[in-house]
């Protein structure tokens, strides 16, 4: 089994390193190929750990080497392969398997094709020593691997130059890469908080010790640790406030979003939640700010999304909005409920986006929906693709979304949280909408590419079919629920519907049900009929406020730049040009330049002429006699 | 009863007489002053019973300092009125004044005391042969019986600088003919004719040799 | 009528004169031989100077420590017998410095040689007595010689030297002797050690405190203006300026020390006695002449002048060791002096072989910054040792002067004056900054155009006297502690 | 080979000397040579250094001035023992990677000279003969910034000498007080720091004796506000006078406080944590934030350096052994990742003779492979897990945690503020357009600059992935003086913050 | 009665008018007057205490300091007529050429 941890895990090492080799070389197809074959070793082989660990139900625990050991400090490089880690193992090899695939195809035309799956592996294997690390320190090398190739990922056009752009503070990728990184790091000092807590007050970062030490811990220990864990899964979940980062990282390639920032890396917050449960169980407070802060973001998200013309920043948005779901649930207890979302909502978005990037790839990375229109008669497998996946994420039964959205919102009723539980449901709602209102301004209504000159042509056949697991999968998953129930509450502690709940269970499914499909409604009836009645843009509309709110991102963008990058700037500025020039370097200079003057003048003494010294002699012999005379008579 | 009158007398005499060295314009005034506030203080001298510096002091001052002065004085040209800018006489003054002032002011402490007799008696018994143990000189026990006095029953001033002069002080007597000796070769020398031309400066007599650099 | 006295010979204990009849034998030697033949080349009186020397130095090498001789107007101790030596073994390093390849009008003289002679004589009467007789005479001896000296390096700068020096002199003469006479006036003595017993039993005596300042006072001008110390030193730029560059160095570091070792019997004798406030005085003018000489070298653009005003600020490094008054701070003082000696004499070795006629940089200077920029593009060695001398001198180990100054900084923390550590620590930062600008200039400029320069003055004895200093210099590590256990010794047992 | 440390110190010296007469064309091949001996002479050194020992080895011990208590005195102990090998490792690659100097061979036999003067501090065990290296490495560098550096060269090099000059005398009289002391107590004269750690000090004299050191110390790290030095002394140098200067030189002063401060004033080094603290962070966040304003790409690596020693300093104060054992490991990564840093700096300013950032952009597309190790150099800057400079980075900030959380919090914003000023530079310099027509024809890496750099990727991810090696001898070491500094200290204060590890060998091997 | 202080106070005016001479004087030759003056002012004193003594050092040294101040002189002198020879004057004031 050790064997098979460590194919899981080294295979998109090896991936990473092979396509590395040929980093600087011209574009190979094969490359591509051979990281897709090693992506899919590592995913057989965790789909095989996850069969072994749901037959046997046991962990299986594999410690490689120590890394660091300093006074009482031990952390070893330890995995463990158990119910939690296992799931996350499956879907991100899977999702990046397919991703990977599907990059061969889109990449097809970029000279740096094979740097890309350098990267992108390198990617699968910072992911999965964050999922499978068995301490928070190694935890923390994935959490920051991911941040890096993130980075590399979204920048990974750096060539691109710097434009400014109204409404959107993004001016290029190499931009987008520095804000996403930073604002991760903000977030990772949280983090590195959290552990330190931790360390000084377990004395250890092993998963087992840290939990099994927790009820000897105070209140305050375990909410500092908590809120400090949190803030990382913040950053890295982009949750309020640190969320800008997400929608502009989608100047990266279009793979990168489907794998990254959707599917993978931005449910790391989620899945250090789940993973820290005892603590977070143990601090109600924190975790009903989580649940809050999550339903907010939601929302928050959702309105966002409503008004973006941008076809992968709406995605963006979305992910957003169900990384809020996720939190939701998290925060409420419901950590199996938090995860399977996870799981579900990895498929679908992954296959929203490779759908989206299928649309740029025909519009030649036109991404503006009001400029497209009545795609489907040219892409109908995209088409198909992101129908299901939208439906998936509008949450309407059977499809995976539907079920596990409808077990959080129903969380949050059995909580009593009813506000959340309100919220929740108006966000299904605009999640319906907007979903839609990107399908049918995309794929249908009235054709307004064509004008623009625009052809657009469907995607390989040979990545539509890759893609082709993700659209089961994001069909078919919430069928097993129930087993994946069973399979993960051996780990995460079972969440149990109050009878009361039970019982009106499926009222609210349906008002969900209703909510999405009354989107669904309202989207069509605005932008997918044709003809006289077809969608125009409202100048009236597009200038009131909530509109403008909307589009500017309630300006926390424009907040950020003005009241944080600028005044940053602008303090550095003067730290260095006043203060440290002017103030602290002066000053040493002005010591040196003062005894310099000061010799200059005492120089003066010296005059050259022979009977200013022998004044000088004599006022000095006299006035010492004096001083004589002085201090005899005084002692 | 004369002895203060010539002091007064002999006090007033060459401090005017040395006022008149320090503030004459006239070279010739001041050295005239000069030598005979001198030939005055050989009166202090005989006063003080001390006739052998008396002595010395006339002749060498009086005769061979001055005699050289005056030679000088000739070959500078400087019988004329000196033009001089004193610039800070105020300053001058003070200083001089507060000098005398302090110097007065100690010389008026009560310098001699009963205490220094003995005390002086004392060292000149004991503390010679202390240094040197067990090695007592002739001299000390010379100095042991009678002490360095300048006044002995029936032995001149002469006579006892004589004997002081060429025992204790053989020594600082030959320093000082060596002295006089530097004096003299410097004094030659430097007014020599040899100094008129200046091998530091002419650099014809050996011709600078000027390495040039290496062009490279 | 006065019975014939009779002295035998062995209780004058002759040998203690021995030293400087060598010397004074020597210079009349070297008088003779110019009568004879007049002709004579300098290289022969060079080395007839050096012989006597070296057998000068063997006569000090052989005196007892802690005899008197002559009626006990001799003391032969500890200090007198390594001031002796460093006076003797400075000047043989200084004295080769005559054989240049151009020639210099002092060097003509062969009256230089035996002047030279009697000066060193004169020092050694200065440091081997405790009379003041003896020490003035001794002073005035070589003081007049050292004058004389300097003048006939004969161009003007120097008559303008020596004549500021002669006059500077006469002046502080005039306060030694006042102060002798307030001395003589307190004790009845002139003789150190009898004044100090007498001194001792009166100093509780009223009215009498402002004469015993008085007389330390007047002392002390007349020893810090030999010292060169603040504001006495007037003179010291200028009549380095003017003077030869070897002879300057010379007079940075042999006259200094045989000042020094009356300034330790002296007012080593007054602290001794409990007046604390010569101490302070002493102190006070030691960090002003360290500080002020420091600042006003910072500001020079002549190198020679550059290192009088740094030897001045030495000077008061070591006068603030003399009134800590502990056989440490005593030992410092030697110590330093001996280890400076090889450095200074060095580093104005090099002025000496880089010296023009005429001034080829400067209309005042001879050694201007100038003409050492890029130094080391014309003349790679010369630019090594000359920037191991600044090195040295600005203290930077293991160069010989940073053992001294280590040495000093210890005994004044020892003795508790850590502040005054502090400030010596502090000049010798400011100090580094001018010795560091000679450095640059020769390192890290590049030369100036159209001007060669030249070693217009080098010659084998030189190049063998910059050597060696440079050996001294850098190999200080390595004798240091034999010269310490030595001085340390010597210092001890004379009492001091 | 008992005098190993010997050969170490004087065989660059010697070689030196005899540099003089090798040829000026085989001058650098002499020098690379040589320099490579050392490094494997340094090698040998840790292959033969018994890991579980954790007090000094390799002692030598030659009486030198007895009367002053001198003494020719070396040994290393695992604190020692990298950074020695740090230096000759990088002495080694930044001689190799050295491109077209004038005047190579004077270059190379100061480079001999100066790596002599950095082995001999580390190696020392005399207080003054660490004060003779330590002052004597000032002349090389002064020279090598001074002749070979950039138009303020002179200005710069003079201050840099005269700021650790002026600071290093005032920790002078500090030693000579302690010395002082010793004889007072002992009747013996010594130098040797093995003799000053036994002295029990009262709590005033350690925290005066502490604040003397502290000058000379902190003047060469350089702490916040002493460190105006740096950035003309950078800005100025050649390539190796930055290397040398960033890689070793500074870490001087955190190695005087490791071996001087910290166990000879236990109580004082408590005392001083706070205010070192503020000015740790001072350095971090302001410097941090300067490097964020700067124009010229090596000014923002030498504001960086400041930083990054800025967590040093916490560290060592951090009392406890995961601190210190960080803190002394993060020297050698700030030094191994400074000094490429400032070598990929030096390449690209031999390529286009600028290095301010307005000039360039879009590097990435002509010089991958520089962007490449650019990169790797970068994230190890800022502290990426798997490379060198996390591991020091999270030690530090873990073992400070311990003393005040809040400090650690504004200290650890490093990670943040680092992220910024050095994405930025990685965005101006690589990435954007390559619109500038001079940059388009720019060479990638030769070979030469290539395979000196990759030996120091390999450190980088080598240590970061696998830190034991070094960190498990630094940690003893590190540990048993903690021990001593507990048993040492006097007050309660100072006995309940210095934490020992649990794992603490015993006092008897301290000592 | 005349005491040993009439005679050092005597002393100590002369010794100050002397110092004054000095100070004042910018002719070099009239300068070397003004230390004539001040050397004569501390033999008086010598040969004073020398008397009240009893002791014959003091006359001793002012003997020593007749024979220095006959040296200084001719020396002086000597360097003078250098001085004369090159400069023309010998005011002071004209020499200044080294300064600073």
């Amino acid at each position: 089994m050790e064997n098979l941890v460590y194919i899981a895990l080294f295979a998109p090492f090896v991936s990473s390193l092979f396509a590395a080799l040929f980093g600087m070389t011209e574009r190979k197809i094969w490359i591509g190929v051979v990281a897709s074959m090693l992506l899919a070793t590592s995913l057989v082989a965790s789909i095989t750990l996850a069969y072994t660990v749901y037959t046997t139900g046991n962990a299986i625990h594999v410690t490689m080497m120590d890394w660091i050991n300093a006074g009482d400090l031990n952390i070893p490089f330890g995995f463990v392969v158990d119910q939690v880690s296992v799931t996350m193992m499956t879907v991100v090899t899977l999702v990046s398997t397919v991703v990977h695939i599907y990059a061969i195809g889109y990449m097809d035309h970029d000279k740096s094709f094979n740097r890309f799956f350098s990267y992108l592996s390198a990617f699968v294997f910072s992911m999965m020593i964050l999922v499978m690390s068995d301490n928070f320190a190694g935890l923390f090398i994935g959490w920051e691997g991911v941040g890096v190739c993130s980075w590399l990922l979204i920048g990974f056009w750096y060539h691109k130059p710097d434009v400014s752009k109204e409404e959107n503070p993004s001016v290029s990728p190499s931009w987008a890469a520095n804000e996403a990184f930073i604002m991760n790091r903000i977030a990772d000092l949280g983090m590195l908080v959290g552990i330190f807590v931790i360390y000084w007050n377990t004395g250890s970062l092993q998963y087992d010790e840290v939990f099994a030490q927790l009820p000897y811990l105070s209140e305050s220990v375990l909410t500092i640790a908590a809120i400090t864990l949190f803030i990382g899964a913040m950053g890295k979940s982009a949750q309020f406030p640190l969320h800008t980062w997400l929608t502009d990282a989608m100047e990266g390639p279009t793979p990168v979003s489907a794998l990254i920032h959707a599917a993978t890396m931005v449910t790391a917050g989620v899945f250090l939640v789940i993973r820290a449960n005892p603590l977070f169980a143990a601090v109600p407070d924190v975790s009903f700010f989580i649940a809050s802060l999550g339903t907010f973001v939601a929302f928050y998200a959702a309105s966002m999304a409503l008004v973006e013309r941008d076809l992968k920043r709406i995605i963006a948005y979305s992910t957003l909005s169900q990384l809020g779901y996720m939190f939701a649930a998290a925060g409420l207890g419901a950590y199996w409920i938090a995860l399977f979302h996870l799981a579900a909502h990895a498929f679908f978005k992954a296959l929203l986006f490779l759908g989206a990037g299928n649309v740029m790839h025909a519009m030649h990375d036109e991404l503006d929906i009001f400029k497209m229109g009545d795609l489907r008669k040219k892409m109908k497998g995209t088409w198909i693709y992101m129908t299901l996946a939208s439906v998936a994420l509008a949450g309407l039964p059977p499809l995976a979304g539907f079920w596990s959205k409808d077990a959080i919102i129903e969380t949050a009723f059995n909580e009593h949280t009813y506000f959340l539980w309100i919220m929740l449901v108006i966000t299904a709602g605009m999640t319906a909408f907007y979903s839609f209102r990107q399908i049918f301004l995309t794929f249908h209504g009235e054709d307004r590419h064509t004008a623009l000159g625009f052809h657009p042509h469907e995607m390989y056949t040979f990545v539509l079919v890759a893609m082709s697991p993700l659209a089961v999968l994001a069909t078919i998953t919430g069928w097993f629920m129930k087993e994946y129930e069973a399979f993960i509450t051996k780990l995460l502690p079972q969440y149990e519907m109050s009878e009361h709940t039970h019982h009106l269970a499926s009222y609210l499914g349906l008002i969900v049900i209703f909510f999405a499909l009354s989107g669904i409604a309202i989207a069509y009836l605005k932008y997918a009929r044709t003809g006289d009645k077809a969608w125009k843009r409202d100048e009236k509309i597009e200038s009131s406020f909530l509109y403008k709110l909307l589009k500017n991102q309630y300006f926390v963008p424009k907040f950020y730049e003005e009241f944080i990058t600028k005044p940053y700037m602008m303090a550095s500025e003067v730290f260095w040009t006043k203060v440290d020039l002017k103030i602290v370097d002066a000053t040493v200079d002005n010591i040196a330049k003062f005894f310099y003057t000061s010799g200059d003048k005492t120089r003066s003494m010296q005059t050259g002429n022979l009977s200013n010294y022998l004044n000088w002699m004599a006022v000095g012999g006299v006035m010492l006699l004096v001083i004589a005379a002085i201090s005899a008579m005084i002692g | 009863m004369y002895e203060i009158v010539a002091f007064y007398l002999f006090s007033a005499l060459t401090i005017g007489l040395f006022l008149v060295t320090v503030m004459s314009k006239n070279i010739l005034y001041a050295m005239t002053s000069l030598a005979a506030a001198m030939v005055l203080i050989s009166g202090f001298f005989f006063m003080l019973g001390a006739d052998f510096l008396g002595v010395v002091q006339l002749i060498v001052y009086v005769g061979a300092i001055m005699a050289l002065y005056s030679f000088a004085m000739m070959f500078f040209d400087a019988t004329r009125d000196i033009k001089e800018k004193n610039t800070s006489n105020a300053l001058v003054f003070l200083l001089g004044g507060l000098s005398a002032l302090v110097l007065v002011l100690m010389f008026a402490a009560p310098i001699m005391s009963d205490n220094l007799n003995t005390a002086n008696m004392l060292i000149n018994g004991m503390s010679y042969s202390e240094f040197i143990d067990g090695n007592i000189s002739k001299y000390a026990q010379y100095a042991l019986d009678n002490g360095i006095q300048a006044s002995v029953e029936g032995i001149g001033n002469a006579q006892s600088v004589g004997v002081i002069l060429f025992t204790k002080y053989l020594v600082p007597f030959e320093v000082a003919a060596v002295m006089l000796l530097v004096a003299m070769i410097a004094g030659i020398i430097l007014a020599g004719k040899k100094m008129d031309n200046s091998l530091t400066k002419d650099a014809s007599i050996d011709d600078e040799i000027l390495v040039v650099k290496d062009e490279k | 009528m006065l019975e014939p006295i009779h002295v035998s010979l062995e209780s004058l204990n002759l040998i203690t004169l021995a030293p400087m009849l060598i010397a004074i034998a020597g210079g009349l030697i070297i008088l003779i031989l110019d009568l004879i033949n007049g002709k004579l080349h300098k290289s022969l009186y060079v080395m007839m100077t050096i012989l006597i020397l070296f057998i000068d130095f063997g006569a000090v090498l052989g005196l007892n420590v802690n005899e008197r001789g002559f009626f006990d107007v001799m003391l032969i101790d500890g200090i007198s017998i390594i001031s002796q030596l460093m006076i003797i073994g400075g000047s043989m390093i200084f004295i080769p410095l005559a054989l240049t390849s151009k020639r210099f009008h002092e060097y003509s003289y062969p009256e230089f040689f035996a002047l030279f002679l009697f000066m060193i004589a004169g020092f050694q009467f200065m440091v081997a007595t405790d009379n003041l007789i003896l020490i003035f005479v001794g002073i005035e001896t070589a003081s007049l010689a050292l004058y004389t000296l300097i003048a006939l390096h004969n161009r003007s700068n120097s008559y303008e030297a020596a004549v500021k020096y002669f006059t500077m002199g006469a002046l502080a003469a005039a306060f030694f002797a006042m102060g002798s006479a307030v001395v003589y006036a307190l004790t009845g003595s002139i003789e150190l050690y009898k004044v100090a017993e007498v001194m001792a039993t009166r100093l509780n005596e009223t009215g009498l405190m402002i004469a015993i300042f008085g007389s330390s006072v007047l002392l002390l001008v007349a020893f810090s203006f030999k010292l060169s110390l603040f504001p006495f030193h007037t003179w010291a730029p200028d009549v380095y300026e003017g003077a030869s560059a070897p002879l300057a160095g010379y007079m940075s570091v042999i006259p200094k020390i045989a000042a020094f070792v009356v300034s330790i019997r002296l007012f080593g004798m007054y602290i001794d006695l409990g007046v604390e406030w010569v101490r302070i005085v002493i102190l006070v003018m030691a960090v002003l002449t360290m500080t002020l000489a420091n600042i006003m070298a910072l500001v020079q653009n002549d190198v020679k002048r550059m290192l009088a005003y740094s030897s001045i600020s030495h000077a008061g490094f070591i006068m603030a060791a003399l009134a800590l008054d502990t056989t440490e701070g005593n030992t410092a003082i030697f110590l330093y002096y001996a280890l400076f000696m090889f450095t200074n004499l060095g580093a104005f070795a090099m002025l000496w072989i880089s010296r023009h006629k005429k001034r080829r940089f400067d209309k005042r200077y001879d050694h201007p910054y100038e003409k050492f920029a890029g130094l080391v593009q014309i003349m790679p060695m010369g630019a090594v040792v000359m920037g191991i001398f600044m090195l040295s001198l600005a203290g930077v180990p293991p160069f010989s002067v940073f053992w001294g100054k280590i040495y000093v900084m210890q005994a004044a923390v020892n003795a508790g004056y850590i502040w005054l550590a502090i400030v010596m620590a502090l000049n010798s930062a400011i100090a580094a900054y001018y010795y560091l600008k000679l450095v640059v200039y020769m390192f890290l400029k590049d030369p100036v155009k159209d001007v060669d320069i030249v070693y217009y003055n080098i010659s084998k004895p030189l190049m063998v006297i910059i050597g060696f200093a440079t050996v001294a210099t850098v190999a200080a590590i390595f004798y240091v502690q034999p010269l310490v256990s030595y001085l340390y010794y010597m210092i001890s047992a004379s009492g001091y | 080979m008992d005098n190993i440390l010997s050969i170490l110190v004087f065989f660059p010296a010697v070689a030196g000397l005899l540099g003089f007469v090798v040829d000026k064309e085989s001058a650098r091949a002499y020098g690379i040579t040589v320099a490579a001996i050392e490094f494997l002479l340094s090698l040998w050194l840790w292959f033969s250094f018994d890991m579980g020992n954790a007090g000094m080895q390799f002692v030598e011990l030659i009486p030198l001035i007895p009367d002053m208590g001198i003494s020719y005195y070396l040994g290393v102990d695992g604190i020692s023992l990298f950074i020695l090998i740090m230096t000759t490792l990088m002495t080694l690659i930044g001689m190799a990677s050295m491109g077209e100097t004038k005047n190579i061979k004077n270059m190379i036999v100061t480079l001999l000279f100066l790596e002599m003067t950095m082995v001999g501090v580390f190696v020392a065990l005399d207080a003054i003969i660490f004060y003779l290296f330590w002052e004597l490495s000032l002349v090389p560098m002064l020279y090598i910034i001074g002749a070979w550096g950039g138009p303020l060269r002179i200005y710069a090099s003079i201050k840099f000498f005269l700021y650790t000059f002026t600071g290093s005398l005032i920790m002078l009289v500090g030693m000579l007080f302690v010395a002082y002391i010793y004889h007072n107590l002992t009747g013996v004269w010594s130098f040797a720091i093995t003799d000053w750690y036994a002295l029990v000090l009262p709590v005033d004299y350690q925290l005066w004796l502490f604040a003397a050191f502290f000058v000379g110390f902190a003047i060469k790290v350089p702490m916040f506000p002493f460190h105006t030095w740096i950035p003309y002394a950078h800005g100025q140098a050649p390539t190796i006078g930055s290397v040398i200067l960033a890689a070793v030189l500074l870490k001087m002063g955190t190695y005087g406080f490791v071996r001087f401060s910290l166990p000879m004033f236990p109580d004082a080094s408590v005392m001083a944590i706070t205010p070192i603290a503020v000015l740790a962070i001072i350095m971090v966040i302001y410097t941090a934030m300067i490097a964020y304003a700067q124009k010229d790409m090596k000014q923002v690596i030498a504001y960086s350096s400041v930083s990054h020693m800025g967590i040093i300093m916490l560290g060592l104060f951090a009392m406890n052994a995961e601190g210190l054992s960080g803190s002394v490991f993060q020297m050698l990564s700030h030094g191994i990742v400074s000094g490429a840093l400032f070598m990929l700096v030096g390449m690209i300013y031999e390529r286009r003779h600028t290095k301010l950032l307005s000039e360039f952009g879009g590097l990435a597309a002509v010089m991958p492979k520089f962007a490449v190790i650019f990169g790797v150099m970068l994230m190890a800057s800022v502290g990426l897990p798997l490379t060198i400079g996390f591991v020091g980075e999270f030690l530090v900030l873990l073992g400070f945690y311990h003393v005040s959380p809040v400090i650690t919090v504004l200290a650890g914003t490093s990670i943040i503020l680092g992220a910024i000023y050095m994405l930025r530079v990685m965005k101006l310099v690589f990435f954007g357009p390559l619109d500038n027509e001079e940059n388009k024809k720019l060479k990638d890496l030769n070979a030469r600059e290539t395979w000196s750099l990759i030996p120091l990727v390999a450190i980088v991810i080598w240590l970061g992935v696998y830190p034991k090696p070094v960190l498990q001898p630094i940690d003893n070491s590190v540990k048993s003086l903690l021990v001593f500094m507990e048993g040492k200290a006097r007050t309660d204060e100072a006995k309940d913050m210095i934490k020992t590890a649990k794992t603490s060998t015993s006092i008897q091997e301290a000592k | 009665m005349i005491g040993l202080s009439h005679y050092l106070i005597v002393s100590a005016i002369i010794f100050s008018i002397g110092l004054v001479g000095v100070l004042r004087r910018r002719n070099l030759l009239m300068l070397f007057f003004a230390t004539e003056v001040m050397l004569n002012a501390v033999n008086i004193a010598f040969a004073a205490i020398s008397h009240y003594y009893n002791d014959l050092t003091g006359q001793m040294f002012a003997f020593f300091i007749i024979a220095i101040a006959a040296s200084e002189v001719a020396v002086g002198l000597g360097i003078l007529i250098v001085l004369f020879k090159k400069h023309g004057s010998l005011d002071l004031d004209d020499l200044a050429s080294m300064r600073g």
